[in-house]
């Protein structure tokens, strides 16, 4: 079984072979990094016949750290939802580090490119495989890492380093509240293995803790609603849900193989993962679970209504990605783990799709990313649209795509958990006909129309290298055949406890699969009616309904609230503390003491006049003055 | 082994070697010193693999009569809390001495011998066992780090000086007297060891916590007694920022773990509320300046205010992982920022600017420096698989048993520090570089500075146990002294031992959320 | 009428030095210039011989002279500190004449007749040899004082230091005689045997020793008889004005505790309440006013009155000491510092004295601005005065102030310690100053603007002592604490 | 009658004290002290110190103050014009101190001795003292004649002419001009 | 017979007398007489106790501190002298370079 060591360990030789000798190795940095990559992408597929024949296998490796009764063993974990994440991770990643061959061909971050994301790819791995929730914390933090190096990969440009630091920032705000957690896990558990902590969950429902303990008040709530909600802030920060999305668009700025790895396929998806990996605490509070199911709710609408008007290419695909997270969310919160998962995987298929797709479009326009200097790509850039074009209709849930089996699994077990399920649904379901919408949208405005190209690239737009296309064509033959793979039926087991028999079938599920479909087809005609049949047409309703463009252009201004509210203030604070406090007040006081003494030794300095006989008084002044003194005393 | 006086030969080599380098021909000086601290370094290594990890016991101890009456004795020795501060010091002192290689170019005799009687003086303090021998060494630090700022320092040295000199000064007098009384009430005897089996009433333990508060809370710094530190570290050269953030700053933090907690136990143990609270404010308050500042070297300076805060918080839980946390972050920060004011030296001998609006865009010139700053800035905001991850996070465990609440505001200290670093390392290493590709990269002789820290700072990320393994009978042992004591409010000895939930009558009033399920369990 | 021979072997030392003073003044006039150093080396020679006299009376306890004169371990342990001192300080003088070109022959006897005084005050049982010992020193001194005369300032510092000197003196003898008048004695174990046997409520008594305080006062240069130091220290020529600061201070605290102890031991409650109020006036004064001098002799006189200050403490601790082993502990620490004192202070000294600009003294504390960079050793040398009278370890000025807080702790008077050290605290600002001026500071004009140490053979030996005084003693205080410790036993 | 002479001494005495202080040309004040020794002689006398009475008139009278008018004439001191500023706040302090001693001293409940009727014979004669002094005080006798030496010798170093400029006045800082 | 506290009051008032004189004259030489004034009240104290005490003590007491008033007058007069030489006057408040 020791082999299995070597899924995570061989992206991390590889980047440690290119962060140490990066400069030496240049160009040829793929040529350490992408083998790395696809060997432990077989080695998963090894594990896959391991586990599918229903054992777990652990592989402890060493102990991290002991301290009184805190004792942190690292180790690795595969069981069916582990090795799922493991596919979906090596395989997108592998093609990533395959596509940035082609995409980031003579940069002069080459090697630096392949150590961060091979480093990436070891923490997502350590991640999926971590068999505590120290580890999952540790390499949750560190999948940020690589996030916030890659998204300011480009560090010459400004945005981008931004975009890094919020990116970080926001995490840490969701880490805050998943390290509470953790320690609560551990205060109450006494321990941080995933399997004795699920054990004693059990015997232990029910248990609760007073909050107003310290303040003398009484307010019992269940510890797993606290532990729930806790680390489901660090899920909130990580999967970009409502109200900590904001970092994720920006993380747009970052390289396009990037946005398609870790800000579509796999990281982002860690707070799904975490959700589902953890589902036996969830369980235990439906307080946590509603309170999932709504921000996940939340998410999805919100981030649908923004992606209706993005102009910027990547941003359009990143809003959507955070619906789609949403989505997920909303599914784990539901109950509905399995469909939750099966989303997240064909999603990181189609997504990493339509990623990479506008990586290649971007390529081909000399990184031009708005979608109006674009249109009538679809005769240059083939390949690209076409692949582009599975990705969509999987996105919008076009039937018989992977995204239309795992969206429509999703539906049905949000409509069969219950009344908020089915609220949800609804919502569900309006959201899969903007997605539909705004995803056509992005096709037509693209790739069909006259080109709005600029026109002295306009002569030699053309197709990218092999190594962009390749996986594109994967990824988009994937797309579809995710659908058809039976993951359900593989993962179901793992929340087998979990999700009670919650079948599908009945009428209710073909009915929400008809609406389900008849809503996607709906967006797509809507967007072939405003885009192709008539294109006045946007810009009339923009002047419509003025308020709602304005505020979905404008992300429905979150970022300027949270500066408003937060940064602003905070900096504000500081500057004020710093100066009105520590330096007039703390050091004041400082240095005014000494400044006191030394006032008072000028002034006793002038008793000693020169005069003799002043001084003669001062001895008889003085011993009067002591008799005194006695007298009284 | 044990029967050569390894901690003498620590104690005193650097001293021989201060008295060589002031012999030895100006051309020769920074080879001398060199090679005194890395002999030093050498000779601390037998200390380290000779220690035996399974005894909490004072290890090497070495006694001799000093002065007949009263009796004080040269006393020395470590045990698992004194050892790693040891280990560190010696291991940053060669650091220094290259890092200042070129920086220094003015009366380096005197530079050198300074830094050498630095180094002696605070292994001695880490070592020493009798309380007058403590109290020497603790001061004989003052004069040299006085001339290290005042005579190589910035423009303002004069006045940084002698602000540091008098505020340690006054604070560490009273500790003299604090002494005194210790010797007169607690048996006529200044063997620390002796003393802290001395029971003492509450009311003059409490005057006495307040005298050795004065002392090491300033030395820390504590908040409020913070100001001194800034103004210091501003105009020190870079060895000494170093010396004082990485070596001189631990003095107070053991001086706590030393002397407080087991001579003054139950002291402590009423104090420690406010304590703590003092330390958040520390955390979050320094923080904040941190935020607010535009040099680089005050940035840092803020920042040591927060961290030093995680230390004395974890001092002042009472807990295994707590104190284990705290001593693991002592020499987590000193590694940690002694490295980043190495970086801001490097980058002050080429713009000669420590403003980071003078500094920016570095990565493009400086790629290596870029990288090892944006190392250090990672591991000092605590990013896991750095050193001061493990340490922030025993430290949090240790006072989420304390008090929730308490650990909720730590962690925000934890996110401040993440916002001020990444907006300086956003500001410094990226960006559009200012002043173009004319700086010269990271010379051969400073990587050789910046890599020891750099495996320092993964190596006790990925394996703290290096550094924990020989605390654990150490701080049993503490904290065990604390349980032994029946004071007014003695926890459980199991609360000692390691605390799993305190019970509310161990615990000051309301400090901790009782977790009524406790009961319902075994 | 008899002369008593035996007692007078008993004084042999005294007789010693009375013998080479008066040599010193008939050998002067018929002594040619050059050969003028002659004499310095034949006061040396004695000091030497009665360092090995004085030794053998360490301990034991003899009255001579009808009990007016005692030879204990007491008086001795003061005389060595003396024999010590003075001589340090000739050495010094050897120099510091040379270099102000004073020819004065006269000089070492005077210093030597000034040594006597001290020892028949140190080893003096009755009021009486302790006055004539006073007048004696102070005679000697206030000459001493005017021996640079071409300089108004080393005049005017004659004059003050006389007037009020005869004024303190008269002030004392006042005192005694109403002393003598409430106790009718005038030795103090008749005193002490009258206060015995009840008296103690008669408030002549209290005015008697509030008068003699005051008169001791002046010489210890305690707050508010300290008004004099300053001016006299600044103008006298410096080699006298270390002999003043050391020698004729400790001359004086010995007597003080002899007489408060041994005869007005009964009396301790009161003064030790009227002492805590001087000392607290003292500590407040001499730290206090030294921040704010620029003239290093100034601040040096200040801060000598800040370390009477310190001794105070011990002496007040000796006041309100509980039993006999915690007040002999006391006396003992008092001893001590005042000998650590001796060691820096003079060390001090001896660089003023020798700093030269344009040929001059020069006293003022910028002329130590950058004397590191050209004089790094005596600026060390000086560097470590400093931090031994502010009492920072490893130096004697630690162990002395460990000694004395700790005897006023033992006392009950922690309160007071914690005044002390604060004040302490304080103080190091203004040595510091010195070390800021030598080390961090530029050397202001050039050439001979530029101060220069005037080294000399002597000057080497003056501060070899003085250093290795105040660094042994401050890491092995063991064999001073002991011999302090072993004199203390003879003081009843 | 011994009270009426005591009660002139002591009135002389005082009123001659006032004046050495009060009068503003010195030989009056040196004069008015002269008158002050003289009585305080006969104080002695009637004490039965015969001796020391006799000390007194040719030490104090004879010497000193023979001494201190040959100073005043040969500096030719003039008349002081005014008193120290200090003087208000000197005399009222005199006036306290007095207060104080005379509570102090006054205020003690006697002890046996003062109220003593009977008068001492023996002790005054000269011979008693003389005795004494050369045996038991001869060595306080021996430390006055050193006082004596320093005294002589100092005052020729003091007052010496050659001796009053320094020899190196040309850089000598504020050096005296003579 | 006169009480012993006549003598002690006497001295008392001479001696006060004396010491306001060293407070408020200016010319040192009368600063001088003023001591000589207190020296003298002492003198009175000696001998009265040593009348009242059966104690030759006192007398002797006295003896010595003649001569040492004699040799402080010396002394002080030389400087006297000196001062006049250095300043050509012996105003005491007229030195006052050393100071502060």
């Amino acid at each position: 079984m020791l082999y299995l060591i070597l899924i995570p360990m061989l992206p991390f030789a590889a980047f440690l072979i290119l962060g140490l000798l990066g400069s030496w190795i240049k160009d040829r940095a793929h040529l350490v990094a992408v083998p790395a990559v696809l060997t432990s992408g077989l080695l998963s597929l090894l594990v896959l016949t391991e586990v599918s024949s229903g054992r777990n296998v652990e592989i402890p490796l060493y102990t991290w750290l002991t301290s009184g009764d805190l004792r942190i063993e690292l180790g690795l974990y595969f069981d069916r939802l582990t090795v799922a994440m493991l596919l979906l991770v090596t395989i997108v990643s592998s093609l990533v580090h395959i596509y940035t061959i082609g995409y980031m061909h003579g940069e002069p971050g080459y090697a630096r490119f392949f150590a961060y994301i091979a480093l990436f790819t070891f923490s997502m791995l350590m991640l999926v495989l971590a068999n505590n929730f120290l580890q999952l914390f540790v390499f949750w933090e560190a999948v940020g890492l690589c996030s916030y190096l890659l998204i300011g990969h480009w560090y010459e440009r400004p945005v981008a380093c931004a975009a890094a630091t919020k990116a970080f920032l926001v995490n840490r705000v969701g880490d805050f509240g998943f390290l509470l957690g953790l320690l609560l896990v551990w205060y109450s558990f006494g321990t941080l293995e995933y399997r004795p902590v699920f054990v004693q969950a059990h015997e232990r429902a029910g248990e609760v803790m007073n909050l107003l303990a310290p303040f003398g008040g009484t307010w019992d709530v269940s510890i797993f609603t606290m532990i729930g909600l806790l680390l489901f802030a660090g899920a909130v920060g990580k999967s970009a849900q409502v109200p900590l999305h904001v970092w994720l668009p920006d993380a747009m700025e970052g390289p396009t193989p990037i946005s398609a790895l870790i800000h579509a396929a796999t990281m982002v998806t860690a707070g799904v993962f975490m959700v589902a990996r953890l589902s036996p605490l969830y369980e235990l509070s439906p307080a946590a679970l509603t309170v999932a199911a709504l921000v996940g709710a939340a998410t999805m609408v919100l981030g649908a209504t923004i992606a209706l008007t993005q102009t910027d290419i990547k941003r359009v695909v990143a809003y959507s990605t955070v619906s789609q997270l949403g989505y997920m969310i909303m599914a784990c919160g539901l109950g509905a783990y399995t469909a939750g998962m099966y989303h997240l995987l064909t999603h990181g298929a189609f997504k990493a799709l339509l990623f990479l797709g506008c990586g290649s479009v971007i390529l081909a326009l000399h990184h031009e990313q708005d979608i109006r200097r674009m249109g009538g790509l679809k005769d240059k850039l083939p390949i690209t649209y076409w692949t582009f074009l599975i990705g969509s209709l999987a996105l919008a849930g076009f039937p018989f795509t992977a995204g239309f089996f795992s969206k429509d699994d999703l539906l049905v077990a949000a409509w069969s958990s219950g009344p908020l399920g089915q609220v949800l649904t609804l919502l569900g379901l309006l959201t899969a006909m903007l997605t539909a919408f705004y995803s056509f949208r992005l096709i037509f405005v693209t790739f069909w129309g006259a080109s709005r190209v600029d026109p002295h690239h306009a002569s030699h737009v053309h197709e990218p290298g092999r190594t962009v296309t390749m996986p594109l064509i994967v990824l988009a033959v994937l797309s579809i055949a995710a659908g058809y793979l039976g993951i359900p039926e593989f993962l179901a087991p793992v929340f087998a406890g979990a999700e009670g028999a919650a079948h599908h079938g009945g009428p209710a599920a073909y009915a929400i699969m008809a609406v389900a479909t008849a809503a996607g087809l709906a967006g797509i005609a809507a967007a072939y009616y405003v885009y192709v049949a008539n294109p006045g047409l946007p810009d009339r309703f923009a002047a419509r309904w003025q308020a709602l463009y304005r505020g979905s252009l404008n992300k429905w201004y979150v970022d300027e609230a949270y500066e408003r509210a937060f940064v602003a203030p905070t900096l504000r604070a500081a500057a004020h503390l710093w100066q009105r406090v520590d330096v007039t007040v703390i050091d004041g006081l400082v240095n005014g003491v000494a400044r006191a003494i030394g006032f008072v030794g000028w002034v006793m300095r002038l008793f000693q006049s020169g005069q003799t006989q002043h001084y003669a008084l001062g001895m008889t002044l003085g011993t009067v003055v002591i008799v005194a003194l006695y007298l009284l005393l | 082994m044990t029967d050569i006086p390894w901690l003498t030969i620590l104690i005193f080599l650097p001293v021989g070697g201060a008295v060589a380098v002031a012999l030895v021909k100006e051309s020769s000086v920074r080879w001398t010193a060199l090679l005194c601290t890395g002999l030093v370094f050498l000779a601390s290594l037998p200390v380290w693999f000779g220690f035996d990890h399974a005894s909490g016991a004072m290890q090497f101890t070495e006694t001799a009569a000093w002065i007949p009456s009263p009796p004080i004795h040269y006393r020395l020795g470590v045990d698992g809390i004194s050892l790693p501060l040891v280990l560190m010091t010696v291991f940053l002192m060669p650091l220094c001495v290259l890092g200042s290689w070129r920086a220094v170019d003015t009366r380096v005799r005197g530079f050198m011998a300074s830094l050498l009687i630095v180094e002696a003086a605070t292994i001695g303090v880490f070592t020493a066992l009798d309380f007058v021998l403590f109290y020497v060494f603790w001061e004989a630090v003052l004069i040299p780090m006085y001339l290290l700022i005042g005579v190589w320092g910035g423009p303002n040295r004069l006045y940084a000086a002698i602000k540091f000199f008098l505020y340690t000064l006054a604070g560490s007098v009273l500790l003299l007297i604090a002494i005194l009384v210790l010797y007169v009430q607690g048996g006529q005897t200044f063997d620390i060891l002796a003393l802290s089996r001395t029971p003492l009433s509450p009311t003059l333990q409490a005057w006495l916590f307040l005298a050795f508060f004065a002392a090491f809370a300033v030395k820390v710094p504590m908040w409020p007694f913070h100001t001194w530190l800034p103004d210091a570290h501003v105009e020190a050269p870079t060895a000494g920022s170093v010396v004082l953030a990485s070596v001189l700053l631990k003095m107070g933090a053991y001086g706590f773990l030393r002397l407080s907690l087991p001579l003054l136990p139950d002291a402590s143990y009423r104090f420690a509320n406010v304590m703590i609270a003092l330390s958040l404010i520390a955390i979050v308050y320094g923080a904040y300046m941190a935020l607010a500042q535009a040099d680089l070297k005050k940035l840092i300076a803020y920042s040591s205010v927060s961290h030093m805060g995680f230390v004395t918080l974890g001092i002042f839980t009472f807990t295994t992982q707590g104190i284990e946390g705290a001593v693991l972050q002592m020499v987590n920060h000193g590694i940690t920022t002694g490295a980043l004011f190495l970086c801001v030296g490097a980058i002050y001998e080429r713009t000669h600017s420590r403003m980071i609006a003078d500094n920016t865009g570095l990565a493009g010139p400086m790629p290596r420096y870029a990288t090892v700053l944006v190392i250090f800035a990672l591991s000092s905001l605590g990013l896991p698989g750095t050193n001061s991850f493990v340490g922030e996070f025993l430290v949090l465990v240790g006072t989420f048993l304390w008090s929730k609440i308490a650990t909720a505001v730590a962690a925000l200290g934890v996110i401040l520090a993440a916002a001020y670093l990444l907006w300086m390392v956003q500001r410094v290493a990226f960006g559009p570089a200012k002043n173009g590709g004319h700086l010269s990269d990271l010379s051969l002789r400073e990587m050789l500075v910046m890599s020891p820290l750099v495996v320092a700072v993964f190596w006790i990320g990925f394996v703290p146990n290096t550094l924990l393994a020989p605390m654990h009978e150490s701080v049993a042992r503490l904290l065990a002294a604390r349980s032994g004591v029946d004071g007014p409010n003695a926890p459980s000895p199991q609360l000692a031992t390691s605390v799993r939930r305190p019970t509310p009558a161990a615990s000051p009033a309301g400090a901790l959320p009782s977790m009524s399920a406790r009961e319902s369990r075994p | 009428m008899t002369i008593p021979w035996s007692d007078l072997v008993a004084v042999l030392p005294e007789l010693l030095v009375i013998g080479a003073a008066c040599l010193l003044l008939v050998l002067d006039p018929i002594t040619t210039v050059p050969r003028k150093d002659g004499l310095a080396w034949i006061a040396l020679a004695t000091l030497a011989i009665c360092c090995g006299i004085t030794a053998a009376h360490l301990d034991g306890r003899t009255t001579v002279f009808g009990g007016l004169v005692i030879i204990d371990g007491y008086g001795a342990f003061w005389k060595l500190l003396l024999y010590v001192v003075t001589g340090m300080t000739i050495l010094l003088s050897l120099a510091y004449l040379k270099e102000e070109r004073i020819v004065l022959g006269e000089y070492y006897g005077f210093l030597l007749l000034a040594l006597v005084g001290m020892m028949v005050m140190v080893s003096a049982a009755d009021l009486l040899t302790i006055y004539l010992g006073t007048e004696l020193m102070s005679l000697s001194l206030y000459i001493l004082a005017g021996t640079k005369r071409y300089e108004a300032r080393s005049l005017e510092a004659a004059a003050k230091y006389f007037v009020l000197g005869a004024f303190s003196s008269g002030i004392l003898l006042y005192g005694i005689s109403l002393l003598f008048g409430a106790t009718g004695s005038t030795k103090l174990e008749g005193i002490a045997a009258a206060l015995g046997t009840g008296g103690v409520e008669d408030p002549m008594l209290v005015l008697a020793m509030l008068l003699m305080l005051a008169g001791f006062g002046f010489k210890m240069a305690a707050v508010p008889f300290h008004m004099w130091t300053p001016d006299v220290y600044e103008g006298s020529p410096t080699a006298v004005t270390a002999f003043m600061a050391v020698a004729s201070k400790a001359a004086s605290f010995a007597a003080f505790l002899r007489v408060f102890v041994e005869g007005l031991g009964g009396l301790k409650a009161n003064w030790a309440g009227l002492l805590i109020v001087i000392c607290l006036a003292t500590l407040t004064i001499g730290n206090l006013v030294a921040l704010v001098q620029t003239n290093i002799k100034r601040m040096l006189a200040y801060s000598s009155i800040a370390h009477a200050g310190y001794a105070l403490v011990g002496v007040v601790a000796i006041g309100s000491a509980a039993d006999a082993t915690q007040s002999g502990q006391s006396v003992a620490s008092v001893m001590l510092y005042l000998a650590m004192y001796a060691f820096m202070t003079l060390g001090a000294f001896a660089i003023v004295a020798m700093l030269r600009r344009n040929g001059l003294e020069s006293e003022e504390l910028e002329s130590f601005s950058g004397l590191a960079k050209r004089e790094p050793v005596a600026a060390f040398l000086m560097l470590i005065f400093m931090v031994s009278l502010a009492g920072l370890p490893p130096t004697a000025g630690f162990i002395g102030k460990l000694y004395v807080f700790m005897a006023a702790v033992h006392s009950g008077l922690t309160w007071l310690a914690v005044l002390a050290v604060i004040f302490a605290a304080i103080s190091a600002y203004f040595y510091l100053r010195v070390v800021m001026a030598m080390y961090m500071r530029d050397p202001e004009g050039r050439g001979a603007g530029i101060p220069a140490l005037a080294t000399s053979p002597a000057l080497t030996i003056v501060l070899t002592c003085a250093t290795a005084g105040v660094i042994m003693l401050g890491l092995f205080p063991g064999p001073l604490v002991s011999l302090a410790t072993q004199a203390m036993l003879t003081l009843r | 009658m011994s009270s009426v002479v005591f009660f002139y001494l002591a009135g002389v005495i005082v009123v001659s004290a006032v004046l050495v202080v009060a009068l503003r040309n010195p030989i009056y004040c040196a004069l008015s002290l002269l008158v002050l020794f003289f009585h305080v002689a006969g104080l002695y006398v009637t004490l039965h110190a015969e001796f020391l009475a006799a000390v007194q008139i040719l030490v104090y009278a004879g010497a000193i103050l023979v001494l201190y008018l040959f100073v005043v004439m040969l500096l030719s001191v003039n008349i002081e014009d005014r008193f120290h500023h200090q003087l208000p706040v000197a005399a009222l302090l005199g006036v306290m101190i007095l207060a104080e001693m005379i509570l102090l001293v006054v205020g003690r409940h006697p002890t046996g001795a003062s109220t003593a009727e009977f008068a001492v014979t023996s002790e005054g004669n000269t011979e008693a003292i003389g005795e004494v002094l050369y045996s038991q005080y001869l060595f306080p006798f021996e430390i006055a004649s050193l006082v004596l030496l320093v005294a002589m010798v100092g005052a020729i170093i003091l007052a010496k002419k050659d001796l009053l400029t320094g020899p190196r006045e040309g850089h000598a800082r504020d050096t005296v001009s003579s | 017979m006169i009480p012993l506290s006549y003598y002690v009051v006497l001295s008392a008032i001479v001696f006060v007398t004396g010491l306001v004189g060293v407070l408020i004259r200016r010319n040192i030489i009368l600063i001088l007489l003023s001591i000589e004034l207190m020296l003298n009240a002492t003198n009175i104290n000696f001998v009265a106790f040593s009348h009242y005490l059966h104690n030759v003590a006192g007398q002797v007491f006295v003896f010595f501190a003649l001569t040492v008033a004699a040799a402080e007058v010396a002394v002080g007069l030389a400087i006297i002298i000196a001062l006049y030489r250095a300043k050509s006057s012996i105003n005491v408040d007229d030195f006052s370079i050393l100071r502060w």
